[in-house]
């Protein structure tokens, strides 16, 4: 029985009400945004860069996991991970149905 | 040529195959010897080193680094070996010769239609010329198959909406079966056709004897449909029970349906069985058949309800 | 009393719990009755239940099989029709691999010892445990439901688009298929949890039986793999109820795409179901060979190598089904990848053989036989990962004989090596060894029978789901009817002196293999909370050159060892005075 | 095993040794199941992810029907009662019972307006035609064949969402019921920061699920 003893992690009010602020600030940027003409992958981009930002904030200051055991943090990255390793290697087929021969 | 395992392989007839059954035989024998050394290891320490009593010390033997890297660097670079030899291998069997002869084949549940460059078409039957490349160009009118063709070592997967494609250079006159390998239904180890190699020129002159499609009055015409169309591999015209209803003395009959309601067989019947073949389906049979909406004229429909009045 | 030292250089209090041979109070007398059974949150009884369900399930899955084999003595229809054949085919499939292989060595097994190995009272989740039990229950009956509608016919696998025409429930089944998944999700987050917070005092990472580091491995592959199942099957539903357009090409959907999302879980399921296998022959192999295991961190860290290669070959399932060339390329290379892992734990299990002191118990012979078979599996897989061959292959009986070697070859023959093992500790019963060995060679030549032909019969040609066949291969097929029965017969044999010893079984002494494996530490069968003290563990799991004594410390303390304070009481001694504890 | 030692508090199971243990144990457990459940959204998004790469007009054209004002709202909405709900967890730690009740009443009340606001934007969908799947989809604002392929995919990602909102909103209801009880306080709120764990990950979901399915016309 292992690895405990830590003092629980109390954030202040400020902090989350910071987060809070923050977070809308970012979705109302994402929507305005969204009203300007960015070039193609471009928008897709700056729009998943800043969900990622959001989610980070999340993830990290609501969930608590910047004061959390780097494990609970390895647990989140690594889904991402295999998320990531599923989509790309099923678009390594979807993307390259037409090459007939590997074009590498 | 004669290697240990050649009892496992059919003989090849195909150029394709000779990279395939070179691999297929360096596989079997260094598993073979491995599995010999594994086998001998056991039973010879099982023997050597049984108890001898119940307060046997043995040592303590953690690990050992170089053994442990030997097996997994030896067993990595042969497996490497494999996998460009596979691969190499593979790869020619996606590549097309330019000059390859094409056939359109398609399968449906359950049969193999095939189609030439001057519009034979031939049921359950692909012929092909000996010594030249021969692309078969795969589609599916209903569900998942797979063109397999055990001689030539080819096997590709047929699918709906798409068209792939399996080639091969039958290298004698002969006869070479061709199976489904995917699972699709009832029929679907009945979905056989033979792949049968005419000489160069006797392929020229079996093609122009049947080019050209049906012909004929519409009672001919409507015959050779039932054939090409492949509704005789499941409707029987001599009477014999098979996975649908028998077109022996099917015109003008009463049908009892799975409802319980009769129907008699008419002209609009007959049409929409085929169309939609899962509207009235007759008692004691299921509902499988695909619908040939769109994939048959109404003048052919027509044509084959004219054969089907002369089957009394 | 005495001290000892535990991993985080913190000096505990111990003293020496010799397990009892003859335990009055044990989890099998400490409640009783149906509902208690029901109701229970121990781990133990739990899984029991599990291993009970599996046992059934495989009796109706393996008489499907025989009835299978049956229609096969004669090239055409021998007493069944086509469509029945197909059903049975399916059921034969879905019924072995998601009510069988996939619960069998994790939850039954598993669930009965991985908490003990781990010195522990129970499972992190004792409640979700039971609940994960009974939702297997429920799956179990969706798919039942769906027998008793139209059956299935789409072959385990469900590819689109038959699956989205086909005329049978296919809801009815996707949806028990969709419950049952969250059953294997919840199984794994549990024990990946226990494993990493209920370890008893000194057992770190390194001192881990590799059993409870497989079935870590396993825990991940459930957690991560079987969600992705849950959605596709629940896609396939919406496909079929209200034409989604995802999967089925004549809405627009891709049945490629279908495929990927199914083998996305079901390959990596392939190695939930044979990593487990690995755990167990560890542990039996050192036992029998009273032996340190061979390249511990070897055969541990290749269980979690093996899970995460394992995710990115899926599509070596789909060779020939049209993907890209660039994946099918990537898949073949990474294939060969997977084999490594595979390949150095059976090398290091032969190298633990090595001047050992091999008895050839039961679940020894069991050891033997699975390394036998499996390395038959493994080599032929090696095989179908080679591309050209694999076109060859693809879907023909060498590829089912290749997945009963290494299912069934493996799977199954390591969960009857640790049935035999562990039944002494579950039931407290001495099994007839005789028997079990007659048994073991009913089993190793009636599936050698079985399935060799098979191997041949598919590299000439004869394809997978076939009800019909074409002459040439009767012969192939008659031999492998016979070989099923003969190890039919194997199976109600062991049925027999299983339920002979369950009843009238000779008493079984608290550690009769001599092992010195935590859970043997403990009466057999255990006591409701397993063990009557904490544990603490000095050595590792296979330490056979250190004296028994010391694999039976527990923390020395006035009452049961409850007392949460007495956990962190920390006495003030040197290492060298653990040892002068007093032996009585 | 009987006599369980006088220190230990009602919270306590059997089978941990103490409450650090416990409450370590939980919060994995929560973190493995967060896991599982991003690997179950994973799905959807793959399917999303690779019909959009297929089909790129189709999506541009489709996302026209979705309104991004409804879409950015109910954003907001569930970034607020993830506030509220970080804001509960921290009434517990300090023992403010009180604070607990009312923040999670807020955040079960921002829920069901996520939720109505949804069932606007559903049923408007529906009254149109857009229905999920081909054969129910009658609407023709959309030049495309696979028109109904797009819907199915928003209906089924945000039909799951909505989905784990309700189940949130129960598990919401019953840690209110048992604060009522005084169950919780800064000795012991495990179940607290468990729903409110389960809580932010839906809000995490619905934050990729906002800009991928209503930002992209």
């Amino acid at each position: 029985m292992s690895e405990h003893n830590h003092e629980h992690h109390v954030s202040s009010a400020g902090q989350l009400w910071a987060i809070g602020i923050a977070l809308t600030i970012l979705t109302i940027l994402t929507v305005g945004l969204s009203y300007v003409e960015i070039p193609a992958p471009f928008d897709v981009i700056t729009a998943l860069t800043i969900a990622f930002g959001k989610a980070f904030l999340v993830a990290a200051f609501f969930m608590n996991l910047y004061w959390d055991t780097k494990f609970n943090s390895m647990l989140l990255i690594g889904a991402f991970v295999f998320f990531f390793l599923m989509v790309g290697v099923t678009l390594l087929d979807t993307l390259y149905r037409n090459d007939v021969i590997p074009s590498f | 040529m004669g290697r240990l395992f050649d009892f496992m392989l059919p003989e090849a007839k195909s150029p394709t195959a000779e990279s395939t059954d070179a691999l297929f035989h360096f596989i079997n024998e260094v598993s073979l010897v491995l599995l010999i050394g594994i086998t001998f290891a056991l039973i010879y320490f099982a023997i050597k080193y049984r108890r001898k009593s119940e307060n046997d010390e043995t040592p303590v033997i953690t690990h050992n680094n170089t053994l442990e890297i030997t097996w997994s660097v030896v067993p990595l670079l042969v497996c490497f070996v494999i996998f460009g030899w596979g691969y190499s291998g593979w790869l020619n069997l996606k590549s097309v010769p330019d000059n390859a002869y094409e056939i359109q084949v398609s399968g449906y549940k359950w049969g193999w239609n095939a189609k030439y460059d001057n519009g034979a078409q031939t049921l359950n039957e692909i012929h092909v010329p000996e010594g030249r490349p021969v692309k078969i160009v795969l589609q599916s009118s209903d569900v998942l198959h797979s063109f397999f063709v055990p001689d030539y070592r080819v096997k590709h997967d047929v699918v709906p909406g798409r068209y792939t494609y399996v080639w091969f250079e039958a290298n004698e006159v002969g006869e070479s079966q061709v199976f489904c390998t995917e699972y699709c239904g009832t029929g679907h180890s009945d979905m056989l056709a033979k792949i049968i190699v005419h000489s160069e020129e006797d392929f020229e002159t079996w093609l122009e004897k049947n080019g050209g499609g049906v012909s004929g009055t519409p009672v001919e015409q409507g015959q050779q449909l039932v054939q090409l169309q492949g509704c005789i591999t499941c409707h029987s015209e001599d009477g014999s029970e098979k996975i649908g209803p028998t077109f022996k003395g099917l015109w003008e009959s009463e049908e009892t349906l799975t409802d319980g309601s009769t129907v008699s067989v008419d002209e609009n019947y007959i049409r929409e069985s085929i169309l939609n073949p899962a509207a009235k389906i007759v008692e004691g049979y299921g509902n499988v058949m695909t619908p040939y909406e769109g994939r048959i004229s109404d003048e052919e429909i027509t044509n084959i309800i004219e054969y089907l009045k002369t089957l009394k | 009393m005495a001290t000892a030292e535990v991993s985080n250089k913190k000096t505990l209090k111990v003293q020496r719990f010799k397990p009892s041979d003859n335990p009055t109070n044990t989890y099998l007398t400490d409640e009783k009755g149906v509902w208690a059974w029901m109701t229970t949150v121990d781990h133990k009884k739990i899984g029991i239940m599990y291993l009970v369900s599996v046992a059934f399930f495989f009796a109706v899955g393996g008489a499907l099989a025989l009835l299978l084999r049956t229609e096969l003595l004669t090239p055409a229809k021998t007493f069944i029709e086509a469509d029945a054949y197909n059903q049975l085919f399916t059921l034969h499939g879905a019924i072995m691999v998601f009510f069988v292989l996939v619960p069998s060595i994790p939850a039954a097994l598993g669930n009965f010892i991985m908490p003990m190995q781990l010195g522990a009272k129970d499972v992190a989740f004792p409640k979700l445990n039971l609940a994960s039990f009974y939702i297997y229950v429920i799956g179990a009956i969706f798919t039942f439901i769906a027998l008793a509608l139209n059956g299935l016919d789409t072959g385990w696998t469900f590819y689109t688009p038959y699956s989205t025409q086909s005329t049978t429930s296919v809801i009815w089944v996707t949806m028990g298929v969709f419950i049952l998944g969250f059953s294997s999700i919840l199984t794994g987050t549990n024990f990946i949890t226990t494993i990493h917070k209920m370890r008893a005092p000194g057992i770190t990472w390194g001192k881990l039986p590799l059993n409870v580091w497989a079935l870590y491995a396993t825990s991940i592959i459930q957690v991560l793999a079987t969600p992705v199942l849950a959605i596709t099957v629940l896609l396939l539903t919406m496909e079929r109820w209200l034409g989604f357009g995802i999967f089925d090409p004549a809405l627009g959907g891709d049945p490629v795409l279908f495929q990927h999302f199914f083998w996305f879980y079901s390959h990596p399921a392939v190695y939930i179901m044979i990593v487990p296998g690995f755990g167990i022959i560890s542990e039996v192999i050192s036992t029998f060979s009273k032996k340190t295991v061979f390249g511990y961190w070897a055969i541990a860290l290749s269980s979690l190598a093996i899970a995460f290669i394992g995710f990115l070959v899926w599509g070596h399932h789909m060779f020939t089904s049209g993907q890209s060339a660039v994946a099918t390329t990537v898949f073949s290379f990474l294939t060969f990848l997977v084999g490594i892992p595979t390949g150095i734990k059976i090398f290091n299990w032969i190298a633990t053989l090595y001047k050992g002191s091999i008895k050839m118990d039961t679940p020894m012979i069991y050891v033997f036989i699975f390394l036998f078979l499996f390395s038959i599996g493994g080599f032929t897989g090696i095989m179908l990962g080679a591309l050209s061959v694999d076109i060859h292959l693809h879907d023909t009986y060498y590829v089912v004989a290749h997945f009963h070697y290494v299912m069934m070859g493996g799977t199954l023959i390591a969960l009857l090596a640790g049935l035999h093992f562990w039944w002494p500790k579950m039931t407290g019963k001495l099994y007839n060894e005789r028997l079990a060995k007659i048994a073991s060679g009913f089993i190793f030549v009636g599936f050698n029978v079985t399935f060799l032909p098979q191997f041949v019969m598919g590299a000439q040609g004869m394809p997978r789901r076939y009800y019909n066949y074409v002459d040439q291969f009767t012969a192939f097929h008659q031999t492998s009817t016979i070989g099923s029965y003969l190890l039919g017969v194997g199976f109600l044999i062991i049925l027999y002196y299983l339920m002979h010893s369950l009843f009238k079984g000779q008493k079984s002494p608290a550690n009769p293999w001599g092992s010195r494996g935590l859970e043997w530490q403990a009466t057999s069968p255990p006591d409701f909370h397993n063990f009557d003290h904490t544990p603490v563990v000095i050595h590792g799991p296979y330490d056979y050159h250190q004296p028994m004594e010391e694999f039976q410390l527990g923390l020395a303390v006035d009452g049961n060892g409850h007392d949460p304070e007495s956990a962190k009481k920390v006495v003030d001694e040197e290492r060298e005075d653990w040892k002068n504890y007093s032996l009585g | 095993m009987s006599n369980h030692s006088q220190a230990h508090p009602a919270h306590l199971q059997h089978h941990f040794v103490d409450s650090d243990q416990q409450f370590d144990a939980a919060k994995m457990g929560m973190w493995v199941f967060i896991v599982n459940e991003i690997l179950f959204f994973g799905g959807l998004f793959c399917a999303y992810i690779v019909f959009r790469a297929w089909y790129p007009d189709l999506f541009t054209q489709a996302a026209t029907e979705l309104n991004t004002v409804w879409g950015a709202i109910n954003t907001l909405v569930l970034i607020g009662s993830s506030l509220t709900v970080a804001m509960a967890i921290r009434s517990a730690q300090k023992n403010q019972i009180k604070g607990l009740k009312i923040n999670l009443l807020i955040t079960i009340a921002l829920a069901c307006v996520f939720l109505l606001i949804k069932y606007f934007e559903y049923s408007h969908k529906l009254h149109i035609g857009i229905w999920p799947g081909a054969e129910l989809y009658t609407y023709e604002g959309i030049d495309h064949p696979l028109a109904h392929v797009f819907f199915s995919i928003y209906y089924v990602m945000t039909g799951i969402h909505a989905i784990h909102i309700i189940v949130g909103i129960g598990l919401m209801i019953w840690i209110y019921l048992r604060a009522k009880k005084n169950e919780f306080g800064s000795e012991y709120y495990t179940p607290v920061e468990m729903v409110g764990l389960y809580w932010h990950l839906v809000d995490v979901i619905w934050i990729f699920l906002f800009p991928l399915l209503y930002l992209i016309e």
